[in-house]
């Protein structure tokens, strides 16, 4: 079948890591994607301040395919730690990736080569990149 | 009406004669977005552009007069096709979306503040968001009619929605989303009451066969050639000769005016006036070709052969997982009052992933809102997958889909 | 820059491949209405048609990923064609009108009662009417730049036309009446004094080779695929990223929107939020191929070709009647600043007569006023006749011509 | 060449049998085709009073092509004597010929058969009416 959705793309969605709500989130996000539906709730906590501040907690909902499932448990699993900057940083590894087909660095996250067919799929590539964009604008906020 | 076979018709379709990927044939079942074109169609524009390319209207040389007489007969036809009661009342324009903007425009040009344009929630966004921009222009009132369970547009709410101040009620005639077909007679009996007029947008109504405009009783009809095996880049709105005439012009241009001096500018009567710069010439002879190919159908027989498969596909989506209930189908549940359109849900799986995984199966669907996002909020959805049957369409193409399905599901579960 | 030789590029468009009428070989001059097309360019759209037609933007199916990669890659295509700083600045329209329309809509949007908009009195109908449109609509106010003696726009005058309140000058690159290219260079830098933008209407301009836009250093550039050997159906709006962001939508429907509900809606993007509809899809596909195959002609060598031409039609012109001034060239007197179209008036003869009796030739020409009233009326004159040329053009249709006139003019006299 | 331009017609735009203008016109109308610039311009005098006045004299000035300017010399030629409701008829069994390459009845003036080839060009058809329009509109003033 479709090699879009192998076992482990399948199963990271299923995953769902970070899935759920924050007792007290500092950072609320929503953002959908019309064309498909797609629609997603951040919420974070942070230890810090400023733009140097780091993710302590994180928690989304997902209503949306599985591209966008999978997308935002790998984020629910890597983005502990991570500042608004070094987020970014990741979604412009996996944008590269499936816009110009490039090779991800080593200092991407290893979850992301899971996305490398959406590569293929362009109506697709704004499924797997809309819970970075809500991250990153919740982390900024 | 014999029995309907549609290997020959399908045979006439260029598309279906080479695997949508190797080893993997197409089953196309996105009609309703696009319907694929005969091969007499693409000849008919290819003939028009080698033999007899050239501006029309208003040349007086062999290749302009052979271009105009082309344009003119694909307009006579369409008219024939609507029973129109004369060519002069069918106004190309650029597609459904084109017709439907000209109709906001202009005839929204002859409403004033506090006029009413009833809607209805199942409306596709290009019969939606011009009458948005229109009443957010000049203070006209939208009011909606909503949908029943079933999806068709609630004629039974009419009485609460049509007023005295209503001057138009523009609905589809059938929905691209549940293929539910309007109950038209109604709509035009609450217009008449009140002097309102009455549009239809006929986009997913034009390809199941020839239209009657004047038994309908409407006033505009909009229309997409793309979705009736015509080329892109083409549509008509059909409207009465009396009310085309008091319309005032949308876009300026060549070809549409009278005289024009620096100062002011008189237009020319339609469907000229509504036709500025060069129009889709080429186009509209294919659109020609698609309706004398439409003609060559058996459209009883069409609509039996279609009316099975899509019988199918209703029990097919009840009976997946078991019969478990986990699929919805989002519009009308038999075959009454429907074209061969169906869009379901499916409890936990995006449309998206429904539609990307059966493309590997070959199928071709639609997911998504459909242009109908009101409709789909009134639902609670964030969209649907959408099988939609033109007449190639054969049993090979149903038990792709629920096989396809079947996959689908178990891996989305 | 070698010779050009006309014959192989003419033996690549069908409509030469075969006599007008029996025994009448096609003189083909009348390009700036409507060029004719290469096989090559309807090999592409019945390519698209016959293996990726599908709707554009929304499908995850194979064909609709493969008609939007088409549809894009022509976007991309016409933004090298125009120099364009991103495909993104790339709207497709109708055609020319399309485009003209949009932006006097769009832009028109972001002014106010009293701004002043400036255009010329050679302007073509379809820059003219849209904006007397948005006049009435909005008071704004339109001011005209008068023309040369020989045609072309009168840049002279901008010191008396352009004021502080100067918003926009939209005028035509080249003149389709006369064949005079603008001074644009003038027109930017007059519009820049005053902060003003400036719209290109380059429909007659893109049929000889690659435009600039950057270096133009205009705002707004329209055109039509139909002039430029692409098909019907199809033309563009390219405007500056940060312009076209701020722009209104113009037409409403599907693809155009982000969030649609009853009350309110949501745009996209350009280029989208100004695509609402269906796009002429398989004509975009048919508009790349059409540049790519004026990508295959040295422009250097066409225009030495062409401007031969040019200078045989003007002398010819010249001598007809034995050089008794009976006829008169309306443009430029030389090859100076023009492009290879040529108009011209005949004393006590009628174009319509002049075109008509050199069909019987086989001698396509255009007279008329060309959908430019304002400007025959500055002339005094009711109509010209008018040849334009492009690459298959040969020595063959100049006699043609040339034998022609001196054929009519005798029997008109 | 052409046979829309045979000798007769030639010859009859030329004589422009009816060109020019009378001295005290009772009616005065000018008409014209903005598509191909033709103008027409048509006085006339009347015996008698109401519907059934005919027309005494006639004066034209056309600025048009060829196929105006024979329709208006026809016109010219015939109109003495006519009623608004006879020259109608004429435009009639003109238009009917033009437009469904229908014969010209009897009772239609002869000279009107030089239109015969104007038949197969759609676009030209306007040019030979308008004087037709003109006199008519004008009779009926
Ligand atoms: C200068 C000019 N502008 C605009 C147009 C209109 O373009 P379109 O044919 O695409 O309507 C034309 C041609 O008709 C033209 O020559
Ligand atoms: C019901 C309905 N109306 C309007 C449209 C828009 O028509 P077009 O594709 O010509 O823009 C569509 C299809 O997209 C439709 O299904």
């Amino acid at each position: 079948m479709d090699s879009l959705y192998d076992k482990d793309l399948l199963r990271q969605a299923a995953k769902a890591t970070g899935a759920g709500k924050l007792a007290a989130p500092q950072a609320t996000l929503m953002l959908d994607n019309p064309l498909c539906g797609d629609r997603i709730t951040v919420e974070l906590s942070f230890d810090g301040e400023g733009p140097e501040r780091r993710v302590r907690e994180i928690g989304h909902t997902v209503k949306g395919c599985v591209l966008c499932q999978a997308s935002a448990s790998i984020i629910g699993q890597n983005a502990k730690g991570a500042t608004a900057a070094s987020l970014k940083t990741q979604q412009e590894h996996l944008s590269h990736m499936l816009k110009k087909q490039g090779p991800l660095p080593a200092t991407a996250w290893p979850a992301l080569t899971a996305f490398e067919p959406v590569a293929d799929h362009k109506s697709r590539h704004n499924c797997v990149l809309l819970p970075f964009e809500a991250v990153i604008e919740a982390a900024l906020s | 009406m014999g029995k309907f076979d549609p290997a020959p018709v399908r045979a006439q379709f260029p598309i279906f004669s080479a695997p949508l990927r190797p080893g993997v044939a197409l089953h196309y079942l996105d009609n309703a977005a696009t319907s694929q074109m005969p091969a007499v169609v693409m000849d008919a524009v290819r003939a028009h552009d080698a033999t007899r390319r050239a501006n029309v209207k208003r040349g007086v040389h062999t290749l302009a007069e052979r271009a105009t007489d082309a344009f003119e007969a694909a307009r006579a036809k369409l008219a024939r096709f609507l029973n129109a009661a004369d060519p002069d009342e069918i106004v190309f324009t650029s597609g459904a979306t084109g017709a439907l903007n000209l109709a906001a425009n202009s005839f929204g040009a002859l409403l004033k503040a506090g006029d009413e344009v009833v809607l209805s929630v199942l409306e596709h966004h290009s019969n939606l968001v011009p009458w948005q921009m229109l009443r957010d222009r000049s203070g006209v009132v939208l009011r909606f009619l909503p949908a029943t369970a079933e999806g068709h547009v609630d004629v039974g709410a009419l009485g609460r929605t049509v007023t005295q101040r209503t001057k138009l009620i523009a609905v589809t005639h059938v929905s691209n989303v549940t293929g539910a077909i309007t109950d038209v007679a109604a709509i035009t009996r609450a217009a008449r009451e009140v002097g309102a007029r009455v549009l239809l947008d006929g986009s997913q109504r034009v390809s199941h066969g020839p239209v009657d405009v004047q038994t309908l009783g409407c006033d505009l009809y909009a229309l997409s050639s793309h979705k009736m095996f015509g080329p892109n880049g083409v549509g008509a709105l059909w409207g009465k000769a009396e009310l085309l005439a008091q319309m005032p012009p949308f876009l300026g241009g060549g070809e549409m005016i009278r005289t024009v001096t620096l100062d002011r500018t008189t237009y020319a009567k339609p469907p000229h006036r509504f036709e500025a710069g060069t129009p889709p010439i080429a186009q509209a002879v294919g659109l020609g070709a698609a309706i004398d190919w439409m003609n060559t159908l058996d459209h009883g027989a069409v609509a039996t052969h279609l009316g099975a498969l899509t019988q199918r596909i209703l029990k097919g989506l009840a009976d997946l997982g078991g019969g478990n209930g986990r699929v919805r189908v989002v519009g009308p549940p038999g075959l009454h009052g429907r074209v061969p359109v169906v869009s379901f849900a499916v409890d936990g799986a995006h449309p998206h992933d429904i539609c990307q995984m059966l493309d590997a199966h070959g199928v071709a669907l639609r997911g998504g809102h459909h242009c109908a996002q009101p409709f789909m909020e009134s639902c609670g959805l964030g969209g649907t997958t959408r099988a939609s049957l033109a007449p190639y369409n054969d049993d090979g193409d149903v038990d792709a889909l629920l096989n396809g399905l079947e996959d689908a599901l178990a891996k989305l579960s």
